[in-house]
């Protein structure tokens, strides 16, 4: 019988079961502990950027400050607004968030699988999921029955959308070079040769640009930009409801990160430190990334994005995927 | 009128009962007190003002945002929605044409709320307290807690008022589990 | 060997705690901790503090409408790279050419709708 | 390219750089001597001359006196509405004594109104404070004519 | 080995395919007629992907079709939309029972 | 320690994604608002996905959703935001059609299920359908050696309704 | 423009009869008459109009503007600014009070540039009596004057930056702003409304080192100029958001009466520190620099530039201060005589004018100030018709209103 860690590989037996759910669990866990101090880190780095310090006061360096703010929210009154569509109102934060959840089951964490589903097409999987996430946003966009998450909501589904299909196509380099969308398999793929950021360095930046849209960060965060529709498609969410909504965002924030790393940066592979290590430092590069554009850029326009994604970015990712095949295919 | 939100006091002294009943339901009401006391502490702690300028006492707020003095120390953090902040700060003067929507906007923030007047003009009417179009102090349209004179107060001074809310907050939790 | 029936348990045992998550949270604990004085004012409908005058639900920019179009047709696209893309090492000379000769296609298509101003929002 | 990479540039040399943000709670903010805070009132100079109550834009000030046996004014009253005090200053330039000034005081927040409501014994235990704090800025009795050449004559 | 009941598979394809039918039939909204039709493919996909695995010939044929066909339904869908928006410009409506009016 | 109720757990699963899948499409039925009812079906067509994951159809599974769930379903979220947000069907109402509709589906229902029962289904080994490969890649090789000729006419289907669509759904000039 | 406040002649809520107010009525949309439709009806799939109120309270109408707009899909058909939340009665007041104590209430005018509000008031003053002010006077009211612009203009690009989506260089501005703000702390003791400008001088002469500060403020600042120009200018982002958006010409610009850095935007070299020398203007070398497409961007860079410019001024009053008195020879009681007043000068924001009609008392018969803020937003509604709504905010900002002058 395999250990117990290897259950991807044997039949599934009761002790197997204890040990997914407990890597499920623990892998609940270490999301919400990442996404808290994404949050307090988001805060500090930016704040340092901008000449101050941040979050200091809750905690010994403010390291408390999200766990206040979270659990602020937990027991802030829960608004439905009258004209709303009530049941959809309440739903579209779980289909927003049950999703991003989710993705985070096929992501090779470490060399050893105890918290990764050894899926056949994890890399779509990704794909798949982060769609539904859409739903979620449009259906509370349009549920609340307000124009500023309507139009917040709309705008955030068809960016989100149009940045979905350079995404995947910029994928489709490392799939054609790793042979494989068992994510387990491309980062072994990586192990063995090289990181694939150095022959998809056009594809890791088309996805980069594609991540950072379909992530609705700065300076893509047009649709819950502030300065046009006040809080964009969440404007009247309160409470944990709203909660829900970060949190979405954060673990996709995370869960992207993941992918990153996971498809270009070599996953859990690297000399001297142990793998999970390796992987922190690389979803932490991928998220400080994310910090620094926020603390730079302005926000794109709205036409100016979309006509940007179809225009500049996905010829590039239909030119490097013809690239990469013709060149992989002859030598 | 609805008051500020505050939690109702509980009381401890249970009449009717035996001295060990009075114990448990003591013991639960220390508990019930620790956990006003959490939430008072995550309360105060993460106040988000609603993004509301209304005149030159704004641009103090901004500056008390601002590098120098940074707010976002305290876990302040401005957010452009009602829906999603605990605190009004009413920088500015009140017009009558403005007081309507202003309390609308303090409707529409979720309870627990707060309103922080700003500058002597939410105060009182300020320099424009004899002027024809301006509500004299924004305590006649929604329920005030701290009221910070100067105009405008420098952002120090807006601190030392958004401190004075956050023990006050701490204060009440703790007082409405004595049974004030 | 594609995944085990394992795999497909993990990931319904990640459905089922990404649901009971939220679950728990909003309609469980939260009702306990929160306070809930709904009253008719606070309601309203928020729009910049002002009264919102008619629906919100307007209808749309056909805009939307052709971008989810565009995503539709390039999304199916893209779900047949895939199969390609794995497969490639094993097709050879062969399956690339058909993939160049649907890239074409597609480039024709993303060509055909940037003629027509689809990709443009205004 | 270059300009996002110039840009990025700028935030990323902030990141290193001594932060300016001051500690306020805990170090107090340095505040100039000129600094507008709360008033400071000093009895024995006023003369009740009532210049200060009418220069006042917002007519917070009110004051009354008597006149004691050698005819000299005497302050009976002075409150200062502080709800309504813009802190413009004018009331402190037109004293010929110096009786009002302005201290730094500026952590007034309270949680009603009625506190605002300045009188001479608020406002004199203000003083103390104060002059426990700058010893060195207590005006000597003596003292008859504004500073600045701003020209107070009767 | 897969324990699924090949019939019972089958039974919920023909379900599902008749509930499609039915709501193809009645439904008064055009978008909802698509939508029904769109069940009704999906009922067939099941079939198509059951007998790729538990038909008598196992072979990756149905699995293939089945990929076919969504990408069909697809089209269909796309183009199904885009007269619906159309024929919306033109009655104001999204009715079944407008679209066979003469009235403009 | 094998337990044999695992073996057939999955036979379990089978039948509450079922369970889910008809519940969606009942449901599907009896919603009024057209959007409840988009987001029933997008719940039939995860349904569905799931199936196919558990028939090892992992690729198609996938596809099902990238495809089904995710952009057609926007496409009709977005077709119902640019038409009539608040489309209804009418109170259930019996009419003449309706009835004749019911019962043509009913019997139809009734003959497929009589003949699925009455036919004795040959289960065949599956477990090797992919050739020992992973199942996209075998799919990979399915599509691109056999079917070459239907997925090219694939491709020229999805331009000529993109190109239709386009056509028929864009502005016109005069707006 | 919806000018008359509503609700005016309304008793003073109290919050108990408050929330009833705000729902049984809805004033502002009441008050106002809808905007007369036009153009083709109300038909087509894209075509239903929706009536979308940005503001009072939005994080970036520069305070409590109120626009309505009617917007058709998202091309904005009409945007009609409503103004008045912030109608405080300025003019009205300062018939009641004496000319040295309106000055206070000039600072809350345009409260981005207290100074030059204060020095545009006693300059109209001191035109009216013909009064003589010190030569140091002088020198310290221009150095302010400009100080204060270079805090304006910081603010705007902050904020206007803010708009297009980007914090840091606010939170820059504000770090910039502030030294400037503390040496306003400094000599004259207030951080926001100074009330510092005497009619006949000024208040306080520069206490010690300060003049010094200054001095190396300048310097220091040029560095900072220099950030902004490679954090910003560059971006292509942002270039992309305001290149040739928002562009009007010079015939629109002065058949609306616009001035300041939105007239020089258009082309046109127009500044009444050159064109109408003021106070001692005259003796001092600076650039006007103008734009030349009228665009968002010309405004934004103009802004920057007038930085520079307004740092040039001030080393050369640092370089040539006299010594002397502060204050000039004053009347306790200044006394206008009978007759109108208007003297304009280049505020932060435009043509910044004092209108007085006395009566020879020692409180104006009448004041009227001409807000530049108010002028220019009156080219908003032109900007903004057939725009996107994504460059609503982007227009809107650049245009740089204060409402604390607009509504007066
Ligand atoms: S209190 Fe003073 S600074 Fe504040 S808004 Fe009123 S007038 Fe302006
Ligand atoms: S500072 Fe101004 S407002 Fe305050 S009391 Fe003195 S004169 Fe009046
Ligand atoms: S001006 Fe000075 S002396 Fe005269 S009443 Fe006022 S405080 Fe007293």
């Amino acid at each position: 019988m395999p250990a117990l860690w290897l259950w991807q590989h044997g039949p599934v037996t009761w002790p197997h079961v204890l040990v997914m759910i407990l890597g499920a669990i623990v892998t609940l866990a270490v999301t919400l502990g990442v996404v808290t101090y994404t949050i307090y880190a988001e805060r500090k780095v930016i704040g340092w950027m901008q000449g101050r310090i941040g979050p200091n006061r809750v905690g010994p360096f403010g390291l408390l400050q999200s766990f206040a703010d979270i659990f602020k929210l937990l027991i802030k009154e829960d608004i439905v607004p009258e004209k709303a569509d009530r049941s959809l109102f309440l739903l579209a934060p779980i289909i927003a968030f049950v999703p991003s959840f989710m993705t985070l089951a096929v992501i090779p964490f470490t060399m050893r699988h105890i918290f990764t589903a050894d899926f056949g097409v994890g890399l779509l999987y990704y794909l798949a999921l982060s769609a539904i996430t859409i739903h979620g946003v449009m259906l509370g966009g349009w549920a609340s029955n307000n124009k500023y998450a309507l139009i917040g909501g709309m705008r955030s589904a068809a960016q989100m959308l149009s940045y979905e299909v350079p995404l995947g196509m910029s994928l489709v380099g490392v799939a054609l070079m790793s042979g494989s969308l068992n994510l387990n398999h491309i980062v072994l793929a990586q192990s063995r040769t090289v990181w694939y950021v150095v022959p998809q360095i056009v594809g890791f930046c088309v996805f980069l640009v594609a991540a950072t849209a379909e992530l609705n960060r700065t300076p893509f965060d047009l649709p819950e930009a502030e300065s046009e529709l006040v809080a964009g498609y969440h404007v009247e969410y309160t409470g944990f409801r709203f909660a829900f909504f970060m949190l979405t965002e954060y673990v996709y924030v995370f869960a992207m990160g993941c992918l990153a790393a996971t498809l270009f940066l070599g996953g859990w592979s690297g000399p001297f430190l142990p793998g999970w290590l390796w992987f922190a430092i690389k979803v932490f590069a991928f998220i400080f990334f994310q910090f620094w554009l926020r603390a730079t850029m302005p926000r794109i326009r709205v036409d100016q994005l979309m006509s940007f994604s179809w225009k500049v970015l996905l010829p590039i990712a239909m030119l490097n995927l013809v690239g990469t095949a013709i060149v992989t295919t002859l030598w | 009128m609805e008051l500020n939100p505050r939690m109702q006091p509980r009381q401890i002294e249970f009449e009717g009962m035996t001295p060990e009943e009075n114990a448990v339901l003591n013991r639960a009401g220390l508990l019930l007190g620790s956990l006003e006391q959490l939430k008072a502490w995550a309360r105060s702690n993460s106040l988000w003002p609603m993004t509301f300028g209304l005149a030159c006492c704004a641009i103090e707020m901004m500056g008390a945002g601002a590098s120098h003095y940074d707010l976002d120390r305290f876990g302040i953090m401005f957010r452009a929605s009602p829906r999603q902040s605990d605190v009004m700060i009413v920088a500015g003067t009140v017009t009558k044409k403005m007081a309507p929507l202003l309390r609308r906007l303090y409707d529409q923030m979720p309870d627990p709320k707060w309103v922080v007047a700003m500058g002597s003009c939410a105060t009182a009417g300020g320099p424009y307290v004899k002027s024809y179009s301006v509500v004299k102090g924004v305590d006649e349209v929604v329920p005030v807690d701290i009221y910070i004179p100067g105009c405008p107060p420098s952002p120090p001074a807006l601190i030392y008022g958004l401190n004075l809310l956050q023990k006050k907050i701490r204060r009440d939790a703790g007082r409405s589990v004595q049974g004030a | 060997m594609g995944s085990t029936w394992s795999t497909d348990l993990y990931l319904f045992i990640f459905l089922l705690l990404g649901l009971l998550l939220p679950i728990g949270a909003l309609w469980g604990l939260g009702p306990l901790l929160r306070p809930s004085r709904p009253s008719k004012a606070k309601q309203t409908t928020y729009e910049s503090g002002a009264e919102p005058i008619g629906d919100a639900h307007v209808r749309y920019n056909v805009r939307y409408y052709l971008f989810a179009l565009l995503f539709v047709v390039f999304d199916v696209e893209t779900v047949f790279f895939y199969p390609w893309a794995v497969a490639n090492h094993i097709l050879g000379k062969f399956g690339l050419l058909e993939m160049v000769l649907f890239i074409v296609l597609l480039a024709i298509g993303l060509l055909y709708a940037w003629r027509k101003k689809v990709l443009e929002w205004n | 390219m270059l300009g996002f990479l110039k840009g990025l540039s700028v935030t990323m040399g902030q990141l290193p750089k001594k932060k300016v943000t001051l500690q306020y709670p805990e170090v107090m903010p340095e505040l100039p001597d000129r600094f507008r805070g709360v008033h400071r009132f000093i009895p024995d100079l006023c003369i009740v001359c009532n210049q200060c109550a009418r220069i006042c834009p917002t007519d917070c000030i009110t004051l009354s006196g008597t006149r004691d046996e050698n005819r000299k004014m005497h302050i009976d009253t002075f409150d200062i509405n502080f709800e309504i005090c813009i802190l413009c200053d004018l009331c402190v330039e037109v004293c010929p004594t110096d009786a009002i000034l302005m201290s730094d005081t500026f952590e007034l927040a309270v949680e009603s109104r009625d506190h605002l409501k300045l009188d001479m014994q608020w406002l004199t235990e203000s003083e103390e404070e104060y002059e426990e704090k700058y010893p060195d800025r207590v005006p000597s009795l003596d003292a008859v004519l504004g500073e600045d050449g701003a020209e107070v004559t009767e | 080995m897969i324990h699924m009941p090949v019939a019972s598979l089958l039974a919920l394809a023909a379900v599902l395919f008749c509930i499609g039918l039915y709501g193809a039939l009645t439904k008064r909204n055009l978008i909802m007629v698509l939508v029904s039709i769109e069940m009704m493919l999906s009922a067939v996909n099941i079939n198509l992907v059951t007998f790729s695995r538990l038909g008598a010939a196992p072979n990756l044929t149905g699995q293939v079709f089945a990929l076919f066909s969504i990408t069909v339904a697809a089209a269909e869908i796309a183009v199904g939309f885009a007269l619906v928006l159309a024929f919306f410009r033109l009655r104001k409506s999204t009715e079944v029972k407008d679209a066979d009016s003469q009235k403009k | 320690m094998n337990f044999s109720a695992f073996e057939h757990l999955d036979t379990l699963v089978f039948y509450l994604v079922s369970l889910v899948i008809l519940v969606c499409a009942v449901m599907m039925l009896n919603f009024r608002k057209v959007i409840y009812m988009v987001l029933a079906m997008g719940g039939v067509f995860v349904g569905c996905a799931v199936l196919f994951l558990l028939l090892g159809a992992d690729f198609v599974g996938i596809a099902q959703v990238m495809i089904y769930a995710g952009a057609i379903t926007i496409l009709m979220m977005f077709a119902i935001m640019l038409t009539n947000h608040e489309a209804v069907e009418p109170e259930a109402r019996w009419s003449l059609q309706k009835a004749f509709s019911a019962i043509g589906a009913v019997v139809l229902g009734a003959v497929l299920l009589l003949v699925i029962r009455s036919t004795h289904w040959v289960v065949g080994d599956g477990r090797h359908i992919n050739h020992g490969y992973a199942n996209p890649v075998a799919i990979g090789l399915d599509l691109f050696r056999e079917y070459t000729i239907p997925f090219e006419l694939v491709s020229l289907l999805l331009l000529v309704s993109l190109v239709g669509a386009v056509l028929i759904a864009r502005e016109r000039k005069e707006d | 423009m919806a000018l008359i406040p509503n609700g005016t002649d309304r008793e003073p809520m109290r919050s108990e009869k408050g929330s009833a107010a705000a729902q049984n009525s809805a004033p502002a949309a009441q008050g106002h008459a809808p905007m007369p439709y036009g153009g083709p009806a109300v038909d087509d799939i894209r075509m239903e109009e929706m009536l979308l109120n940005v503001g009072p309270q939005h994080p970036s109408t520069h305070g409590v503007l109120r626009l309505l707009v009617r917007a058709r899909g998202e091309t904005i058909v009409e945007a009609d600014p409503v103004i008045g939340y912030l109608h405080r009665g300025t003019e009205k007041l300062a018939e009641n009070l004496q000319y040295t104590q309106i000055i206070p209430y000039t600072d809350r005018l345009d409260y981005l540039a207290s100074m030059i509000n204060n020095y545009a008031l006693c300059h109209t003053v001191e035109t009216a009596i013909d009064l003589e002010v010190p030569e140091r006077a002088e020198h310290l009211r221009v150095l302010v004057m400009e100080m204060q612009r270079i805090a304006s203009h910081l603010l705007f690009i902050g904020a206007y930056l803010l708009d297009l989506g980007a914090m840091s260089p606010f939170l820059y501005a504000f770090q910039e702003r502030e030294r400037i703000v503390q040496l306003f702390n400094r000599i004259c003791g207030a951080r926001l409304t100074y009330n510092y400008m005497r009619i006949g001088g000024v208040k306080y002469d520069a206490p010690e080192g300060w003049l010094d500060d200054v001095r190396d403020f300048v310097p220091w600042m040029k560095g900072k100029l220099e950030m902004y120009d490679r954090l910003i200018t560059g971006n292509e982002i942002f270039l992309n958001r305001v290149r040739g958006i928002g562009v009007f010409d010079t015939k629109t610009a002065l058949a609306y009466g616009i001035s300041g850095v939105n007239l020089r935007s258009t082309g046109m070299r127009w500044d009444l520190r050159r064109n109408r020398p003021y106070s001692i203007y005259d003796r001092f070398e600076f650039d006007i620099p103008v734009g030349q497409h009228g665009d968002c961007f010309d405004r934004y860079y103009l802004h920057l530039l007038e930085m520079e410019q307004s740092l040039r001024i001030i080393e050369q009053v640092l370089a040539q201060m006299p010594d002397g008195p502060v204050l000039g020879k004053v009347p306790k009681i200044i006394r206008v005589p009978a007759g109108e007043y208007y003297c304009g000068v280049e505020g932060a924001r435009g043509e910044l004018g004092f209108y007085i009609v006395a009566d020879g008392k020692d409180k104006p018969y009448r004041l009227k100030i001409r807000k530049p803020s108010f002028v220019n937003l009156q080219l908003l509604p032109e900007l903004l018709r057939g725009q996107s709504l994504s460059n609503l905010i982007a227009i809107l900002g650049a245009v740089d209103i204060v409402l604390g002058e607009v509504d007066a």
